[in-house]
């Protein structure tokens, strides 16, 4: 019954093997205003893992939520003149809107989300080359400063940044754990007939899933346009494989129901640490993706809790 | 023959077999029986080469042998019909019939399919069952599938030289009466080249086609009876550790119930499947659909539930037509589903008890969307204790308790919500006898404190000990209405004159 | 800009790039191994960022050299995307490293915005260019018939310039007429398929064909081979990578354009060394050597061998001092 | 869920509800390849020169089928690879560094062995697809043996064969440019190229394999409950790992045949044949939770991909929409290609 425990902390047993084995190599990892900063730079990333997760806990997947980011970079640097800080609003809703069609796609016409949401992520890519007009746009410095300067500010050392991803977490843990919307999404990833049986709206349920990843991603744009101070339709490419990684890599497996946001938590660090290792340890430029892979499975065989797996692992 | 000696076998936290000696001799049916838990199936396991057993000796013929998969034990003639069907959906018959043997149709590499139809035709008519070798298996009835599975085990016989041995682990329980005999029946006149080993919790089905019975509790072999000694209250104690009672139906103890409607069908249809059925279901009455496998009956609680919407006619619940079928509403009028496949639809594994046991009514055991998890806990611990409910706390996974608890996570799910009409489908499937009797009693209380239940039961037996009413459904029409008050039961030749 | 401090001594050099699946990118990084080995240092030493294509990771990876060198760093990069490019230097300043980029920058960014620390941007002007390899296409089409071509990914600088090189070619040549233009995100892949596509839509019409690059210029051929085509339809391409100068001598490409990377990836790494270094101040340069057009060597199948002779077969050893001597002026924003 | 014992005359009804979901991807495609040129008459038709609808189309025409053909065999090669694993129930998304693996360790080996089919740098092809094999074979390891879902494991893998290929490489692209192995693009027997016909070969293999060889069938069997499947004494580890072996030796000749149509190996040849290749396989019905569908349905399922994007083209639709276009149409196509009464929720 200890070992079942333990398992619980394996994904932090990987990050805390991972972390220390850059230690050693170099001690000056640890400075901590340095960690701090490279954790801050993570932040876009760990939003979208963060929705991602939701999905991933009912059995589904996200494959939209760099294309949907990349929308958002577009709208937000097009219409931040326009609309000053609203148009988080704007970008917020759009984010919505694109999950939760993804979900209304997946559920009622039993498209699954693996292409649904890929096909959704490619009109989102139209609309952001339309929007951009297939250019790369750059905001007003002063309105950005302005609007979302707060956003990369200090406040006693901690980056506002890490404090925005803080409060997500905080919500979107309280979401799953204390809610009865995330009671009923334990009940989909777990068990859908029975929580059909039960009475619950599951379709609705699902929908709003991947409403929460198509919105989270377009906070991840957002963050993300504010920091580039600009945006394009390709801008945001790189995030949706490593967002995945970072999920699963946390011990949220695909087949849902098991894990959650603050194995998302441990998943990211993990992504953030082998990819600082890279540089860390002076990889060779034509060995880091081999590397990357390697580290990945060791990662994910050291990680995942098997008995968790519930039958054949596919 | 075939020999057990010792056998051990321990699963993380639970001694499932505890030093069993079995023996099966050749051509003998040998029963084997128990409560749930008891260990039936693990055992069944360890002979298949599922599991491996952790100490002891297995001997075929005086050698000693261990298998390591079930691929071994089928080599040495060792055949398995699962409590779970084993059959793969999307194959064909005969691809399900010749799995992994499917070596002897290849040649050069090439399966030759026409040689395999015809192999498997020659299987299917040894169980008489007529039925294309090249259907998706999918698409037969529950009872061809079963008799399919048989035919598979039965492959042994050409396959391997010597005495084979089968393993039946509750292959009846799906099964109505006369398929139960034709089974029996195959079974007896196999006995000529095999021998059997069969597990189920029907105890009169057990002492009718035994010749020898094993009783096992809780991983171990307490009794073996023959046959001809065999007395169904002994072993029963046996089993349980306690008397039980004959009269488990607690017929005694059955209210007459109100006027008051609760579901009131009009001329009712879904397509094909049930067509123009009423009927009432009043305030504490206990109302059962009898009928054969396939008649409909399942339709038509799904139906009332909200899983499937009619085709035509109405329903009302409590006087109120239901305009959307949704589980949804369903659930909010008060309708409680208990189904047939309660791994699939009735509890959520993975999820805890207490968490099973609000999942239908966490509107009230939350404000505003944030659950009280407290309450919900306090709910569960209470439910426990009043349905005595086989669990160390309320946070075990549910999906690791046993079928009959399961079952009453499921029973406290709609009755701590309040629900006042609960649809039963087959609810003691899969169960000891120990089981049953608490999933009567519920029934009973249930009944008189004034919930409506509309039952779809095991058996007639059990459809006949607990109703008020019985309706007789036949290929999906009312067929019969009739009145079940203690002293004006109707027989089971009535009901099975009516079903087929 | 932050205070000035004491120059760098020893400062780590990296190269921050794309990836290394792509010739252009792996001339950019010979060039940076040659300058760091003209420091007398192993060529290892160079630190090699690679992005993949993605912004993120970019800016990620800058900033964990940067920690982990405390700023001692000098930083050649090509920011992927040109809104990145703001956040890279900010960075690279915040910690007092040396920075210089090329081909991505918006343009209200400068280099003297920065004080030192942002010690220079360079591009390349592929307008000019790309309407002088149009002008030899036209010229070889008789100056008539359909063209179409296929550009980069449609928002990248680079293929908005030489999709508008080709435009403006086209003002002269009243008889040309583009038939369509279409993004092949620089794959050679996707090129083949447009193209084939394209043949299949416009047929005889087609009379020549105008890529971005060399990649989608391979894509073009192959879809043009497999018609028997290769040959009969001109077609012009852009970077000049070796297997484009072969063709180029072949006849299978009319013109390409070299924008010499060994060149690019060494001097814009002893930029960004040198002003680390204290060899020179950025800040006393004037604009015209912070932010300057690098150079472009058309090549056509007259040229091609001499080309091939002096800048393939044998690499030029350059002075990577002379900052300045082989760029082509300071860069005009419109 | 089927409930047999209902009537006839509904077995019947369900039978031909069935057969049009089965033929649907056909459907689709039929309804794909004529909708292209009706587009292409209508604007001629605006424009004033309206030609016969289908005989003067140019998307209907022997000349654009084989162009379909060209850019659809590579892929249709590595989506079959695909198809086994999904049948099984599992998923692989290696395609792309396996690919570009195998592509590089062919023309590497083809051009030190003398860079001419006539000479024993033929080897080279065989080669590859041992590499292919090898590669599969480790992912099917890494998946069965260290318990790790096979859409982490393959994924990881891909990156590794990316990583791998980038080694070998160290950058550069490699031309192949002998004429007897180009002649897989160049030689044309009916106005198709040869490699069309060598996918064909292949679609055959795989069909065969699919439906007459035991481990063919056992895939059905690991896909349509995999539990179940032991149970029935299959030893299904073995069947994991020699499907995985099986799809990386297709992903191998699918490389080879992308070499065969660009002339050149490089780490970026395996690029967009991860989404590309499950998209197909979905489009063309087969199921993502396994047992059901097959090679035919991919080959619908890779042309429907490839006729779509070749007619957005085609009929000058503005390359900013082609993205969009192509996710609804995909969308559309499964839509039609599913059997919502047979399925109770998908994810
Ligand atoms: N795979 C397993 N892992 C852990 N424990 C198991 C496993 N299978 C069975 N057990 C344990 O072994 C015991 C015996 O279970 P078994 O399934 O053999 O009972 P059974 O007699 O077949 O019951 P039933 O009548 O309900 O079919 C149970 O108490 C259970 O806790
Ligand atoms: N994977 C498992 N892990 C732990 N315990 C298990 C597992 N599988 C079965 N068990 C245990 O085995 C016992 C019997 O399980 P089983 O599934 O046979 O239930 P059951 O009572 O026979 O119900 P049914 O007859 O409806 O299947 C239960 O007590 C359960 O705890
Ligand atoms: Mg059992
Ligand atoms: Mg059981």
């Amino acid at each position: 019954m200890k070992l079942e425990a333990l398992k619980h902390f394996l994904p932090w047993f990987t990050l805390l093997v991972l972390v220390t084995i850059i230690g050693i190599a170099n001690p000056a990892f640890f400075d901590p205003a340095g960690l701090i900063g490279l954790v801050a730079d993570i932040v876009p990333l760990f939003i979208m893992a963060l929705g991602m997760t939701f999905v991933i806990y009912i059995g589904g997947i996200d494959l939209s939520v760099q294309q949907v980011a990349n929308l958002v970079t577009v709208i937000t640097t097009v219409y931040l003149a326009n609309f000053g800080m609203g148009v988080a609003v704007i970008c917020i809703l759009v984010g919505f809107l694109f999950g939760a069609f993804s979900g209304f796609i997946t559920t009622r016409l039993f498209v699954p989300s693996f292409v649904s949401t890929l096909a959704m992520g490619f009109v989102a890519l139209s609309s952001a080359r339309y929007l951009s007009g297939e250019r790369a746009l750059s905001m007003d410095t002063t309105l950005r400063n302005e609007n979302f300067g707060w956003i990369f500010g200090n406040t006693a050392g901690i980056p506002h940044e890490l404090a925005i991803a803080g409060v997500l977490l905080f919500l979107a843990w309280f979401l799953q754990t204390r809610t009865t919307f995330g009671r009923a999404l334990k009940a989909v990833g777990s068990g859908e007939l029975a929580a059909v049986a039960s009475g619950l709206k599951v379709d609705r349920i699902k929908i709003l899933a991947f409403g929460i990843s198509g919105t989270l991603a377009a906070i991840a744009g957002l963050m993300f346009s504010v920091k580039l101070s600009g945006g394009d339709a390709h801008i945001a490419n790189g995030f949706l494989l490593l967002s995945i990684v970072a999920v699963l890599v946390g011990g949220t497996p695909l087949t849902g129901g098991v894990g959650g946001v603050i194995n998302t938590v441990v998943g990211t660090l993990i992504v953030l640490v082998i990819r600082v290792a890279m540089v860390y340890l002076e990889i060779d430029a034509t060995q880091q993706q081999l590397v990357f892979g390697v580290v990945l499975i060791a990662a994910i065989a050291l990680t995942i809790d098997r008995s968790k797996l519930r039958g054949v692992v596919k | 023959m075939y020999e057990l000696r010792k056998v051990d076998k321990k699963f993380p936290g639970v001694h499932a077999l505890k030093a069993v000696d079995f023996t099966v001799n050749r051509g003998e049916i040998v029963g084997l029986v128990g409560e749930n838990g008891a260990g039936k199936s693990t055992l069944m396991k360890v002979i298949y080469g599922a599991y491996q057993a952790d100490g002891g000796t297995v001997t075929i013929d005086q050698k000693v042998v261990r298998f390591h998969n079930p691929r071994q034990a089928m080599d040495h003639g060792i055949g398995m019909v699962f409590q779970e069907q084993s059959l793969i959906a999307n194959l064909s018959v005969m691809e399900n019939i010749f799995l992994g043997y499917e070596a002897q149709f290849v040649k050069s590499g090439i399966i030759n399919w026409g040689a395999m139809a015809k192999a498997a035709k020659e299987q299917l008519a040894k169980v008489k069952l007529d039925v294309d070798p090249a259907t998706t298996t999918s698409k037969l009835s529950f009872v061809q599938r079963q008799l399919v599975e048989l035919a598979k085990v039965l492959t042994l016989e050409e396959r391997v030289d010597g005495d084979l041995v089968v393993l039946l682990d509750e292959p009846t329980s799906v099964l109505a009466r006369e398929e139960v005999e034709l089974l029996f029946e195959l079974v007896r006149e196999l006995t000529k080249r095999a021998s059997f080993i069969f597990v189920s919790h029907r105890m009169e089905e057990v002492l009718e086609l035994s010749d020898r019975i094993y009783v096992m509790k809780d991983g171990e072999i307490v009794d073996v009876v023959e046959q001809a000694d065999a007395d169904i209250r002994a072993i029963q104690h046996k089993m349980v550790g306690r008397d039980v009672d004959t009269q488990y139906y607690r017929e005694d103890q059955q209210k007459p119930y109100s006027e008051e409607k609760l579901v009131s069908c009009h001329s009712v249809s879904l397509g094909q499947r049930y067509k123009d059925i009423s009927f009432d279901l009043h305030r504490g009455e206990v109302l059962s659909l009898v009928g054969t496998e396939g008649s409909g009956r399942e339709a038509i609680l799904r139906t009332i539930f909200g899983l499937n919407c009619p085709t035509s006619g109405h329903v009302e619940i409590k006087g109120e037509q239901i305009s959307k079928f949704n589980a949804r509403t369903s659930v909010g009028k008060g309708i409680g589903y208990v189904p047939r496949e309660r791994k699939i639809e009735g509890i959520v594994s993975g999820m805890s008890v207490y968490e099973n046991m609000t999942l239908s009514q966490m509107q009230s055991y939350s404000s505003a969307g944030v659950l009280n998890t407290a309450a919900e806990k306090s709910l569960a611990r209470e439910w426990i204790e009043r349905l005595g409910i086989k669990t160390p706390n309320e946070f075990k996974d549910c999906g690791g308790l046993s079928g009959g608890n399961q079952q009453k996570v499921v029973l406290a799910k709609w009755r701590s919500g309040g629900s006042d009409i609960i649809l039963l489908d087959h609810p003691t499937r899969g169960l000891d006898i120990g089981a049953k009797e608490d999933v009567y009693d519920m029934v009973r209380e249930m009944s008189s404190q004034g919930v409506g239940i509309l039952l779809v039961a095991d058996t007639l037996e059990e459809a006949i000990g607990l109703s008020h009413t019985i309706i007789v459904i036949k290929d999906g029409m009312f067929c019969k209405r009739f009145d079940g008050k203690p002293g004006g039961k109707p027989s089971l030749f009535d009901l099975v004159h009516h079903m087929i | 800009g932050g205070p000035a401090r004491a120059a760098l001594s020893d400062p780590t050099i990296a190269w921050s790039y794309r990836n290394r699946t792509n010739p252009y990118w792996n001339e950019i990084v010979s060039g940076g191994e040659a300058f760091v080995e003209s420091l007398g240092k192993p060529k290892s030493d160079l630190v090699h960022l690679i992005n993949d294509g993605s912004s993120e990771k970019s800016l990620a990876d800058v900033k964990t050299l940067l920690a982990k060198e405390s700023g001692n760093v000098a930083l050649a990069i090509d920011t992927n995307d040109a809104p990145n490019c703001r956040p890279v230097v900010e960075a690279v300043a915040a910690s007092m490293g040396y920075v210089s980029t090329i081909w991505n920058k918006t343009d209200d960014l400068h280099p003297w915005d920065f004080g030192d620390h942002y010690v220079s941007h360079m591009t390349w002007s592929d307008v000019g260019p790309a309407e002088q390899t149009a002008r030899i296409l036209f010229k070889k089409m008789g100056g008539k018939g359909g063209i179409v071509g296929l550009g980069g990914i449609a928002s990248n600088n680079p293929a908005i310039e030489r999709k508008q090189g080709l435009l403006n070619a086209m003002k002269d040549y009243p008889d040309i007429e583009l038939l369509d233009y279409q993004a092949a995100d620089w794959d050679t892949q996707k090129a083949n398929q447009i193209m084939s596509s394209f043949i299949t839509r416009y047929g005889d019409e087609i009379k020549g064909v105008h890529c971005a690059n060399d990649t989608i210029g391979y894509g073009v051929l192959e879809a043009l081979r497999a018609e028997g085509l290769q040959g009969v339809i001109p077609i012009v391409t852009y970077d000049g990578n070796p297997q484009a100068v072969d063709l180029v001598m072949k006849g299978d490409i009319e013109a390409t354009v070299f924008t010499n990377p060994h060149w690019g990836g060494g001097i814009t790494a002893a930029l960004a060394y040198y002003a680390a270094t204290g060899h020179f101040k950025p800040s006393a340069e004037p604009h015209a050597s912070r932010e300057f057009y690098g150079p472009t060597i058309l090549i056509t199948p007259e040229d091609a061998q001499a080309f091939r002779a002096e800048y393939i077969d044998s690499v030029p050893n350059y002075d990577w001092k002379d900052f300045w001597g082989p760029g082509n002026g300071q860069i005009v924003y419109k | 869920m089927v409930d047999a014992t209902a009537k006839p005359a509904f077995v019947l009804r369900l039978l031909s509800r069935n057969r049009i979901v089965k033929w649907a991807p056909l459907l689709v495609l039929s309804a794909l390849v004529l909708f292209f040129p009706l587009i292409e008459w209508l604007e001629d038709f605006r424009a004033g020169d309206a030609h016969a609808y289908l005989i003067d189309s140019r998307f209907f025409s022997v000349r654009n089928a084989a162009r379909i053909g060209i850019s659809a065999t590579p892929a249709l090669i590595v989506a079959i690879g695909a198809t086994f694993i999904i049948i099984m129930g599992s998923i692989d998304l290696s395609m792309e560094g396996t690919v570009s693996v195998c592509a590089v360790v062919f023309a590497s080996v083809f051009i030190g062995l003398g860079g001419t089919m006539l000479s024993w740098a033929w080897l080279a092809l065989p080669l590859s697809m041992v590499a292919g094999a090898m590669i599969g074979f480790v992912n099917g390891l890494v998946h069965v043996k260290l318990k790790i879902p096979s859409f982490m494991a393959s994924l990881a893998i891909g990156f590794v064969g990316t990583g791998l290929a980038l080694l070998l490489t160290r950058g550069d692209r490699i031309r192949v440019e002998d004429p007897v192995f180009r002649a897989l693009l160049t030689e044309r027997w009916f106005n198709f190229p040869v490699m069309v016909y060598i996918a064909l070969v292949f679609l055959l293999v795989a069909w065969f394999i699919q439906s007459r060889t035991r481990l063919g069938r056992n895939f059905y069997a690991v896909g349509g409950g995999e539990e179940l499947a032991h149970a029935s004494g299959l030893n299904v580890e073995r069947i994991r790992l020699l499907g995985f072996t099986l799809a990386g030796t297709f992903f191998s000749v699918g490389a080879l045949l992308a070499v065969g149509r660009i002339g050149i190996a490089e780490t970026a040849t395996g690029n967009n044949f991860m989404f590309v290749s499950i998209t197909a396989v979905v489009v063309g019905g087969t199921a993502l939770w396994g047992g059901i569908g097959g090679v035919w349905n991919t080959l619908a399922g890779v042309l429907i991909v490839n006729v779509i994007n070749n007619g957005m083209v085609v009929v000058g639709l503005p390359d900013f929409l082609q993205d969009a276009v192509l996710g609804i149409l995909v969308i559309t196509a499964v839509v039609l290609s599913t059997d919502r009464k047979s399925i109770s929720f998908v994810k």
